[in-house]
Protein backbone atom coordinates (compact mmCIF):
# COMPACT_ATOMS: atom_id res chain seq x y z
CA UNK A 1 0.00 0.00 0.00
CA UNK A 2 1.35 3.41 -1.01
CA UNK A 3 -0.07 7.10 -0.04
CA UNK A 4 -1.09 8.63 -2.33
CA UNK A 5 -1.74 12.78 -2.18
CA UNK A 6 -3.97 15.18 -4.38
CA UNK A 7 -2.98 18.61 -3.68
CA UNK A 8 -5.34 21.96 -4.35
CA UNK A 9 -7.75 21.65 -7.28
CA UNK A 10 -6.75 18.03 -7.96
CA UNK A 11 -8.70 17.09 -4.77
CA UNK A 12 -11.67 18.78 -6.66
CA UNK A 13 -11.04 16.35 -9.48
CA UNK A 14 -10.13 12.87 -7.56
CA UNK A 15 -12.67 13.67 -4.52
CA UNK A 16 -10.05 13.17 -1.83
CA UNK A 17 -7.04 14.46 -1.47
CA UNK A 18 -5.62 11.63 0.49
CA UNK A 19 -5.79 7.72 -0.16
CA UNK A 20 -3.97 4.23 0.31
CA UNK A 21 -3.74 2.32 -3.00
CA UNK A 22 -1.99 -0.65 -4.20
CA UNK A 23 -0.71 0.15 -7.55
CA UNK A 24 -0.19 -2.59 -9.78
CA UNK A 25 3.27 -3.90 -10.74
CA UNK A 26 2.94 -3.14 -14.20
CA UNK A 27 2.71 0.77 -13.22
CA UNK A 28 6.58 1.44 -12.55
CA UNK A 29 7.18 5.29 -12.98
CA UNK A 30 5.71 8.47 -11.58
CA UNK A 31 4.53 8.95 -15.55
CA UNK A 32 2.44 5.63 -15.97
CA UNK A 33 0.79 6.15 -12.56
CA UNK A 34 -0.32 9.50 -13.57
CA UNK A 35 -1.87 7.86 -16.79
CA UNK A 36 -3.21 4.94 -15.00
CA UNK A 37 -4.62 7.63 -12.44
CA UNK A 38 -5.93 9.85 -14.80
CA UNK A 39 -8.27 7.11 -16.12
CA UNK A 40 -9.47 5.80 -12.62
CA UNK A 41 -10.78 9.24 -11.99
CA UNK A 42 -12.13 10.02 -14.99
CA UNK A 43 -9.70 12.93 -14.59
CA UNK A 44 -9.90 13.98 -18.31
CA UNK A 45 -6.09 14.72 -18.22
CA UNK A 46 -6.15 16.80 -15.22
CA UNK A 47 -3.54 14.49 -14.16
CA UNK A 48 -1.44 14.41 -17.15
CA UNK A 49 -1.13 18.53 -17.06
CA UNK A 50 2.25 19.26 -17.34
CA UNK A 51 2.25 21.97 -15.01
CA UNK A 52 1.34 19.13 -12.81
CA UNK A 53 4.76 17.66 -10.61
CA UNK A 54 4.95 14.58 -9.13
CA UNK A 55 7.14 14.25 -5.43
CA UNK A 56 7.64 11.21 -4.39
CA UNK A 57 8.78 10.79 -0.52
CA UNK A 58 8.79 14.87 -0.51
CA UNK A 59 10.74 15.02 -3.41
CA UNK A 60 9.90 16.84 -6.55
CA UNK A 61 10.36 14.18 -9.83
CA UNK A 62 10.50 13.73 -13.19
CA UNK A 63 7.99 10.63 -15.06
CA UNK A 64 10.67 8.61 -15.22
CA UNK A 65 10.95 8.24 -11.86
CA UNK A 66 10.43 4.83 -10.47
CA UNK A 67 7.53 4.56 -8.07
CA UNK A 68 7.53 0.64 -6.57
CA UNK A 69 9.40 1.88 -3.30
CA UNK A 70 7.96 4.90 -2.65
CA UNK A 71 5.98 5.35 0.38
CA UNK A 72 4.31 8.51 -0.53
CA UNK A 73 3.12 10.00 -3.85
CA UNK A 74 2.27 13.49 -4.56
CA UNK A 75 0.62 15.05 -7.21
CA UNK A 76 1.31 19.01 -7.33
CA UNK A 77 -0.69 21.52 -9.08
CA UNK A 78 1.26 25.03 -9.82
CA UNK A 79 2.00 26.39 -6.25
CA UNK A 80 0.99 29.94 -5.73
CA UNK A 81 2.74 30.99 -2.81
CA UNK A 82 0.40 32.05 0.82
CA UNK B 1 12.55 30.15 12.87
CA UNK B 2 9.23 29.40 10.79
CA UNK B 3 6.06 28.23 11.76
CA UNK B 4 3.18 26.71 10.06
CA UNK B 5 -0.24 26.74 11.97
CA UNK B 6 -3.91 26.85 11.85
CA UNK B 7 -3.65 28.89 14.85
CA UNK B 8 -4.72 32.48 13.94
CA UNK B 9 -1.50 35.20 14.57
CA UNK B 10 -1.49 37.98 16.72
CA UNK B 11 1.17 40.15 14.95
CA UNK B 12 1.55 42.71 17.48
CA UNK B 13 2.36 39.74 20.17
CA UNK B 14 4.76 37.96 18.15
CA UNK B 15 6.39 41.39 17.17
CA UNK B 16 6.84 41.92 20.86
CA UNK B 17 8.06 38.55 21.41
CA UNK B 18 10.82 38.78 18.38
CA UNK B 19 12.20 42.11 19.67
CA UNK B 20 12.72 40.92 23.13
CA UNK B 21 14.37 37.92 21.67
CA UNK B 22 17.13 40.34 20.02
CA UNK B 23 17.44 42.99 22.12
CA UNK B 24 19.54 46.42 20.68
CA UNK B 25 19.36 44.31 17.18
CA UNK B 26 19.01 48.31 15.79
CA UNK B 27 16.14 47.79 13.41
CA UNK B 28 13.38 45.33 12.96
CA UNK B 29 11.31 45.30 9.91
CA UNK B 30 8.19 43.13 9.84
CA UNK B 31 5.24 42.55 7.19
CA UNK B 32 2.13 41.36 8.11
CA UNK B 33 -0.16 39.85 5.40
CA UNK B 34 -4.35 40.04 5.73
CA UNK B 35 -6.83 38.12 4.12
CA UNK B 36 -7.87 40.41 1.56
CA UNK B 37 -12.46 40.96 1.67
CA UNK B 38 -12.27 41.19 -1.96
CA UNK B 39 -11.51 38.41 -4.70
CA UNK B 40 -11.48 38.16 -8.54
CA UNK B 41 -15.37 36.99 -8.42
CA UNK B 42 -16.77 38.67 -5.55
CA UNK B 43 -16.54 39.36 -1.96
CA UNK B 44 -14.23 36.41 0.07
CA UNK B 45 -16.01 34.79 2.84
CA UNK B 46 -13.21 32.38 3.63
CA UNK B 47 -9.88 31.52 2.24
CA UNK B 48 -8.54 28.02 2.83
CA UNK B 49 -4.37 27.46 2.72
CA UNK B 50 -2.93 23.93 1.72
CA UNK B 51 0.53 23.10 3.14
CA UNK B 52 2.40 20.16 2.46
CA UNK B 53 4.39 18.99 4.73
CA UNK B 54 7.83 18.88 5.12
CA UNK B 55 7.98 20.03 1.57
CA UNK B 56 6.60 23.62 2.58
CA UNK B 57 8.68 24.15 5.61
CA UNK B 58 12.00 22.86 3.89
CA UNK B 59 11.63 25.60 1.07
CA UNK B 60 10.99 28.56 3.56
CA UNK B 61 13.54 27.00 5.72
CA UNK B 62 15.89 27.72 2.49
CA UNK B 63 14.50 30.85 2.24
CA UNK B 64 15.35 31.70 5.21
CA UNK B 65 19.19 30.22 4.79
CA UNK B 66 19.04 32.43 1.41
CA UNK B 67 18.55 35.39 3.20
CA UNK B 68 20.78 35.10 6.06
CA UNK B 69 23.61 34.37 3.53
CA UNK B 70 22.72 37.32 1.36
CA UNK B 71 22.35 40.03 4.19
CA UNK B 72 23.73 40.29 7.79
CA UNK B 73 21.04 39.13 10.30
CA UNK B 74 20.45 38.64 13.97
CA UNK B 75 17.34 36.97 13.46
CA UNK B 76 14.48 36.15 11.22
CA UNK B 77 10.67 34.80 12.11
CA UNK B 78 8.14 33.20 9.25
CA UNK B 79 4.78 32.73 10.40
CA UNK B 80 2.23 31.47 8.13
CA UNK B 81 -1.33 30.14 8.93
CA UNK B 82 -2.89 27.16 7.05
CA UNK B 83 -6.53 26.19 7.21
CA UNK B 84 -9.42 28.01 6.89
CA UNK B 85 -9.05 32.04 7.29
CA UNK B 86 -11.79 35.02 6.75
CA UNK B 87 -11.18 38.23 5.24
CA UNK B 88 -8.89 40.49 7.63
CA UNK B 89 -7.51 37.19 9.19
CA UNK B 90 -3.69 37.73 9.73
CA UNK B 91 -2.33 34.73 7.32
CA UNK B 92 1.60 35.49 7.50
CA UNK B 93 4.09 37.55 9.20
CA UNK B 94 7.46 37.88 8.63
CA UNK B 95 10.06 40.08 10.97
CA UNK B 96 13.93 40.52 9.87
CA UNK B 97 16.44 42.20 13.10
CA UNK B 98 19.58 43.61 11.62
CA UNK B 99 21.87 46.34 12.62
CA UNK B 100 21.65 48.01 9.36
CA UNK B 101 17.69 49.29 8.47
CA UNK B 102 18.92 48.70 5.02
CA UNK B 103 19.43 44.53 5.73
CA UNK B 104 16.22 44.18 7.50
CA UNK B 105 14.11 45.65 4.76
CA UNK B 106 16.07 43.94 1.93
CA UNK B 107 15.44 40.59 4.12
CA UNK B 108 11.80 40.83 4.78
CA UNK B 109 10.91 41.94 1.43
CA UNK B 110 12.81 39.08 0.14
CA UNK B 111 10.96 36.40 2.03
CA UNK B 112 7.96 37.81 1.34
CA UNK B 113 8.43 37.58 -2.52
CA UNK B 114 9.43 33.51 -1.65
CA UNK B 115 6.23 33.52 0.24
CA UNK B 116 3.87 34.99 -2.48
CA UNK B 117 5.29 32.88 -5.42
CA UNK B 118 7.38 29.75 -5.05
CA UNK B 119 6.12 28.51 -1.45
CA UNK B 120 4.45 25.89 -1.38
CA UNK B 121 1.07 26.45 -0.62
CA UNK B 122 -2.25 26.04 -2.57
CA UNK B 123 -5.23 28.43 -1.75
CA UNK B 124 -8.74 28.20 -2.39
CA UNK B 125 -11.53 31.32 -2.14
CA UNK B 126 -14.69 30.64 -1.16
CA UNK B 127 -17.18 33.76 -2.96
CA UNK B 128 -21.03 33.95 -2.79
CA UNK B 129 -20.16 32.53 -6.52
CA UNK B 130 -18.53 29.15 -5.29
CA UNK B 131 -15.31 28.10 -4.61
CA UNK B 132 -12.03 28.28 -7.04
CA UNK B 133 -8.47 27.33 -6.55
CA UNK B 134 -6.35 30.43 -7.02
CA UNK B 135 -3.56 30.36 -9.46
CA UNK B 136 -0.51 32.33 -9.31
CA UNK B 137 -0.22 35.97 -10.57
CA UNK B 138 2.15 37.34 -13.00
CA UNK B 139 3.02 40.50 -10.85
CA UNK B 140 3.89 37.68 -7.94
CA UNK B 141 6.54 36.30 -10.29
CA UNK B 142 8.12 40.21 -11.50
CA UNK B 143 8.38 40.61 -7.87
CA UNK B 144 10.69 37.14 -6.98
CA UNK B 145 12.49 37.94 -10.17
CA UNK B 146 13.85 41.10 -9.18
CA UNK B 147 16.28 39.18 -6.69
CA UNK B 148 18.14 37.02 -9.37
CA UNK B 149 18.11 39.81 -12.11
CA UNK B 150 20.00 41.63 -9.49
CA UNK B 151 22.96 38.98 -9.84
CA UNK B 152 23.40 38.81 -13.01
CA UNK B 153 23.11 42.47 -14.44
CA UNK C 1 -0.66 59.75 12.04
CA UNK C 2 2.05 61.23 14.03
CA UNK C 3 3.07 61.19 17.73
CA UNK C 4 6.71 62.62 18.97
CA UNK C 5 6.49 61.86 22.87
CA UNK C 6 8.76 61.10 25.60
CA UNK C 7 6.49 58.21 26.30
CA UNK C 8 8.14 54.47 25.83
CA UNK C 9 6.93 52.46 22.20
CA UNK C 10 4.99 49.68 22.61
CA UNK C 11 5.85 48.22 19.42
CA UNK C 12 3.28 45.16 19.21
CA UNK C 13 0.41 47.36 20.96
CA UNK C 14 0.85 49.65 17.94
CA UNK C 15 0.50 47.31 15.49
CA UNK C 16 -2.10 45.92 16.51
CA UNK C 17 -3.99 49.35 17.01
CA UNK C 18 -2.89 50.29 13.59
CA UNK C 19 -3.94 46.87 12.08
CA UNK C 20 -7.44 47.40 13.32
CA UNK C 21 -7.87 50.75 12.41
CA UNK C 22 -6.84 49.33 8.66
CA UNK C 23 -8.91 46.12 8.59
CA UNK C 24 -8.04 44.14 5.01
CA UNK C 25 -5.84 46.33 3.99
CA UNK C 26 -3.45 43.36 2.54
CA UNK C 27 -0.34 44.15 4.41
CA UNK C 28 1.60 46.29 6.69
CA UNK C 29 5.26 46.89 7.00
CA UNK C 30 6.26 48.51 10.11
CA UNK C 31 10.21 49.21 11.00
CA UNK C 32 11.20 49.75 15.32
CA UNK C 33 14.26 50.95 15.56
CA UNK C 34 16.19 50.55 19.20
CA UNK C 35 18.56 52.48 20.74
CA UNK C 36 22.05 50.43 19.89
CA UNK C 37 24.29 49.24 22.79
CA UNK C 38 27.42 50.38 21.36
CA UNK C 39 28.68 53.82 20.18
CA UNK C 40 31.31 55.19 18.57
CA UNK C 41 33.15 56.41 21.58
CA UNK C 42 31.92 52.99 23.92
CA UNK C 43 28.75 51.74 25.26
CA UNK C 44 25.41 53.84 25.41
CA UNK C 45 24.17 54.22 28.86
CA UNK C 46 21.77 56.93 28.12
CA UNK C 47 20.68 58.49 24.54
CA UNK C 48 18.79 61.73 24.70
CA UNK C 49 16.78 62.84 21.67
CA UNK C 50 15.53 66.72 21.10
CA UNK C 51 12.68 68.07 18.88
CA UNK C 52 11.88 71.16 17.79
CA UNK C 53 8.49 71.75 17.84
CA UNK C 54 6.40 72.44 15.92
CA UNK C 55 9.12 72.35 12.83
CA UNK C 56 9.94 68.97 13.80
CA UNK C 57 6.58 67.60 13.12
CA UNK C 58 5.72 69.82 10.13
CA UNK C 59 8.97 68.06 8.36
CA UNK C 60 7.84 65.12 9.32
CA UNK C 61 4.25 65.41 8.36
CA UNK C 62 5.61 66.63 5.35
CA UNK C 63 7.52 63.63 4.73
CA UNK C 64 4.38 61.52 5.04
CA UNK C 65 2.55 63.56 2.44
CA UNK C 66 5.44 62.98 0.12
CA UNK C 67 5.08 59.44 0.62
CA UNK C 68 1.20 59.29 0.51
CA UNK C 69 1.79 60.87 -2.85
CA UNK C 70 3.97 58.82 -4.14
CA UNK C 71 2.45 55.38 -2.93
CA UNK C 72 -1.14 54.17 -2.79
CA UNK C 73 -1.20 53.78 1.61
CA UNK C 74 -4.66 53.22 3.51
CA UNK C 75 -2.66 54.28 6.01
CA UNK C 76 0.80 55.67 7.80
CA UNK C 77 1.99 55.77 11.37
CA UNK C 78 5.12 57.37 12.35
CA UNK C 79 5.56 57.52 15.80
CA UNK C 80 9.28 58.84 17.42
CA UNK C 81 10.30 58.62 21.08
CA UNK C 82 12.19 61.68 22.38
CA UNK C 83 14.06 62.89 25.71
CA UNK C 84 16.19 60.38 27.41
CA UNK C 85 16.29 56.64 26.72
CA UNK C 86 18.43 53.29 27.23
CA UNK C 87 19.73 50.80 24.78
CA UNK C 88 17.21 48.82 23.77
CA UNK C 89 14.31 51.11 23.82
CA UNK C 90 12.39 51.76 20.77
CA UNK C 91 13.30 54.91 19.67
CA UNK C 92 10.72 54.89 16.13
CA UNK C 93 8.15 53.08 15.17
CA UNK C 94 6.97 53.36 11.88
CA UNK C 95 3.98 51.67 10.08
CA UNK C 96 2.57 51.47 6.11
CA UNK C 97 -0.45 49.81 5.23
CA UNK C 98 -1.44 48.85 1.58
CA UNK C 99 -3.16 46.60 -0.60
CA UNK C 100 0.19 46.07 -2.76
CA UNK C 101 3.03 45.29 -0.31
CA UNK C 102 5.49 46.81 -2.61
CA UNK C 103 3.95 50.51 -1.94
CA UNK C 104 3.86 49.58 2.02
CA UNK C 105 7.48 48.39 2.23
CA UNK C 106 8.90 51.46 -0.22
CA UNK C 107 6.81 54.04 1.89
CA UNK C 108 8.26 52.70 5.33
CA UNK C 109 11.69 52.39 3.66
CA UNK C 110 11.36 55.92 2.43
CA UNK C 111 10.12 57.27 5.80
CA UNK C 112 12.78 55.59 7.72
CA UNK C 113 15.48 57.58 5.28
CA UNK C 114 13.69 61.02 5.82
CA UNK C 115 13.59 60.25 9.65
CA UNK C 116 16.94 59.07 10.11
CA UNK C 117 19.37 62.06 7.64
CA UNK C 118 16.57 65.20 7.43
CA UNK C 119 14.20 64.91 10.49
CA UNK C 120 14.87 67.48 13.01
CA UNK C 121 15.76 65.84 15.67
CA UNK C 122 19.31 66.60 17.57
CA UNK C 123 20.81 63.59 19.52
CA UNK C 124 23.23 62.92 22.48
CA UNK C 125 24.92 59.68 23.40
CA UNK C 126 26.56 59.38 26.98
CA UNK C 127 28.99 56.73 27.86
CA UNK C 128 31.70 55.47 30.25
CA UNK C 129 33.91 58.47 28.45
CA UNK C 130 31.51 60.93 29.15
CA UNK C 131 28.22 62.69 26.65
CA UNK C 132 28.48 63.57 22.79
CA UNK C 133 26.25 65.27 20.34
CA UNK C 134 26.09 63.14 17.31
CA UNK C 135 26.54 64.28 14.21
CA UNK C 136 24.72 63.25 10.66
CA UNK C 137 26.58 59.96 9.11
CA UNK C 138 27.63 59.80 5.40
CA UNK C 139 25.51 56.45 4.90
CA UNK C 140 22.30 58.11 6.45
CA UNK C 141 22.94 60.57 3.34
CA UNK C 142 23.31 57.76 0.92
CA UNK C 143 20.33 56.09 1.81
CA UNK C 144 18.25 59.55 1.44
CA UNK C 145 19.46 60.54 -2.00
CA UNK C 146 18.33 57.17 -3.46
CA UNK C 147 14.26 58.59 -3.51
CA UNK C 148 15.58 61.61 -5.55
CA UNK C 149 17.96 59.96 -7.73
CA UNK C 150 15.20 58.23 -9.02
CA UNK C 151 12.91 60.51 -10.33
CA UNK C 152 15.93 61.91 -12.03
CA UNK C 153 18.05 58.83 -13.65
CA UNK D 1 11.83 90.29 25.16
CA UNK D 2 12.31 87.55 22.46
CA UNK D 3 13.07 83.75 23.16
CA UNK D 4 16.20 82.46 21.14
CA UNK D 5 16.74 78.80 21.56
CA UNK D 6 19.80 76.58 21.36
CA UNK D 7 19.71 73.51 20.18
CA UNK D 8 21.96 70.17 20.11
CA UNK D 9 26.23 70.96 20.94
CA UNK D 10 24.87 74.62 20.99
CA UNK D 11 23.40 74.46 24.12
CA UNK D 12 26.73 72.89 25.85
CA UNK D 13 28.48 75.96 24.38
CA UNK D 14 25.87 78.75 25.68
CA UNK D 15 24.76 76.94 29.38
CA UNK D 16 21.04 76.74 28.33
CA UNK D 17 18.67 75.66 25.46
CA UNK D 18 16.72 78.08 25.75
CA UNK D 19 16.44 82.40 27.24
CA UNK D 20 14.12 85.23 27.26
CA UNK D 21 16.63 88.05 26.21
CA UNK D 22 15.94 91.88 25.32
CA UNK D 23 18.01 92.41 21.96
CA UNK D 24 19.64 95.72 21.92
CA UNK D 25 17.76 97.81 18.92
CA UNK D 26 21.55 97.79 16.93
CA UNK D 27 20.72 94.41 16.33
CA UNK D 28 19.28 93.97 13.27
CA UNK D 29 19.89 91.43 11.14
CA UNK D 30 20.02 87.11 12.47
CA UNK D 31 23.77 87.69 11.29
CA UNK D 32 24.38 90.40 13.57
CA UNK D 33 22.43 88.51 16.05
CA UNK D 34 24.75 85.48 15.59
CA UNK D 35 27.61 87.62 16.06
CA UNK D 36 26.78 89.77 19.33
CA UNK D 37 25.46 85.93 21.34
CA UNK D 38 28.75 84.84 19.85
CA UNK D 39 30.79 87.38 22.02
CA UNK D 40 28.04 87.03 24.66
CA UNK D 41 28.71 83.67 25.15
CA UNK D 42 32.29 83.49 24.37
CA UNK D 43 31.53 80.94 21.90
CA UNK D 44 34.89 80.80 20.18
CA UNK D 45 32.60 81.49 16.22
CA UNK D 46 30.22 78.29 17.71
CA UNK D 47 27.60 80.53 16.77
CA UNK D 48 29.41 81.71 13.61
CA UNK D 49 29.73 77.98 11.92
CA UNK D 50 27.60 78.10 8.85
CA UNK D 51 26.12 74.47 9.27
CA UNK D 52 24.35 76.74 11.98
CA UNK D 53 20.86 77.57 10.76
CA UNK D 54 18.76 80.06 11.95
CA UNK D 55 15.04 79.62 12.58
CA UNK D 56 12.77 82.61 13.03
CA UNK D 57 9.39 81.80 14.22
CA UNK D 58 9.82 77.98 13.08
CA UNK D 59 11.37 79.00 9.90
CA UNK D 60 14.29 78.44 8.22
CA UNK D 61 15.67 82.10 7.23
CA UNK D 62 19.04 83.78 5.96
CA UNK D 63 21.30 85.84 8.00
CA UNK D 64 20.22 89.35 6.78
CA UNK D 65 16.36 88.44 8.05
CA UNK D 66 15.32 91.36 10.03
CA UNK D 67 15.27 90.22 13.64
CA UNK D 68 13.13 93.41 15.52
CA UNK D 69 9.81 91.37 15.45
CA UNK D 70 10.88 87.81 15.70
CA UNK D 71 8.97 86.18 18.89
CA UNK D 72 11.24 83.53 18.39
CA UNK D 73 14.55 82.91 17.18
CA UNK D 74 16.44 79.00 17.42
CA UNK D 75 20.08 78.35 16.48
CA UNK D 76 20.10 74.90 15.06
CA UNK D 77 23.47 72.76 14.23
CA UNK D 78 23.10 70.22 11.45
CA UNK D 79 20.41 67.78 12.31
CA UNK D 80 21.19 64.57 12.54
CA UNK D 81 17.68 62.53 12.08
CA UNK D 82 16.47 60.74 15.19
Amino acid sequence: MQKILYFGRLSDVTGTSEEMLSIPAEIETAGALREWLDVRFDASGALLDPTVRIAIDSEITFDTAPVGDASEIAFMPPVGGG
Amino acid sequence: MLRISGDPIDAGLELNQFESRAPGAGGIVTFSGQVRPEAQQGEVNTLFLQAYSPMTEHGIEAAIADARSRWALDDVLVLHRIGEMKPGDTIVFVAAAAKHRRAAFDAADFLMDYLKTEAVFWKKESTARGAHWIEPRDADYADASRWTKKETV
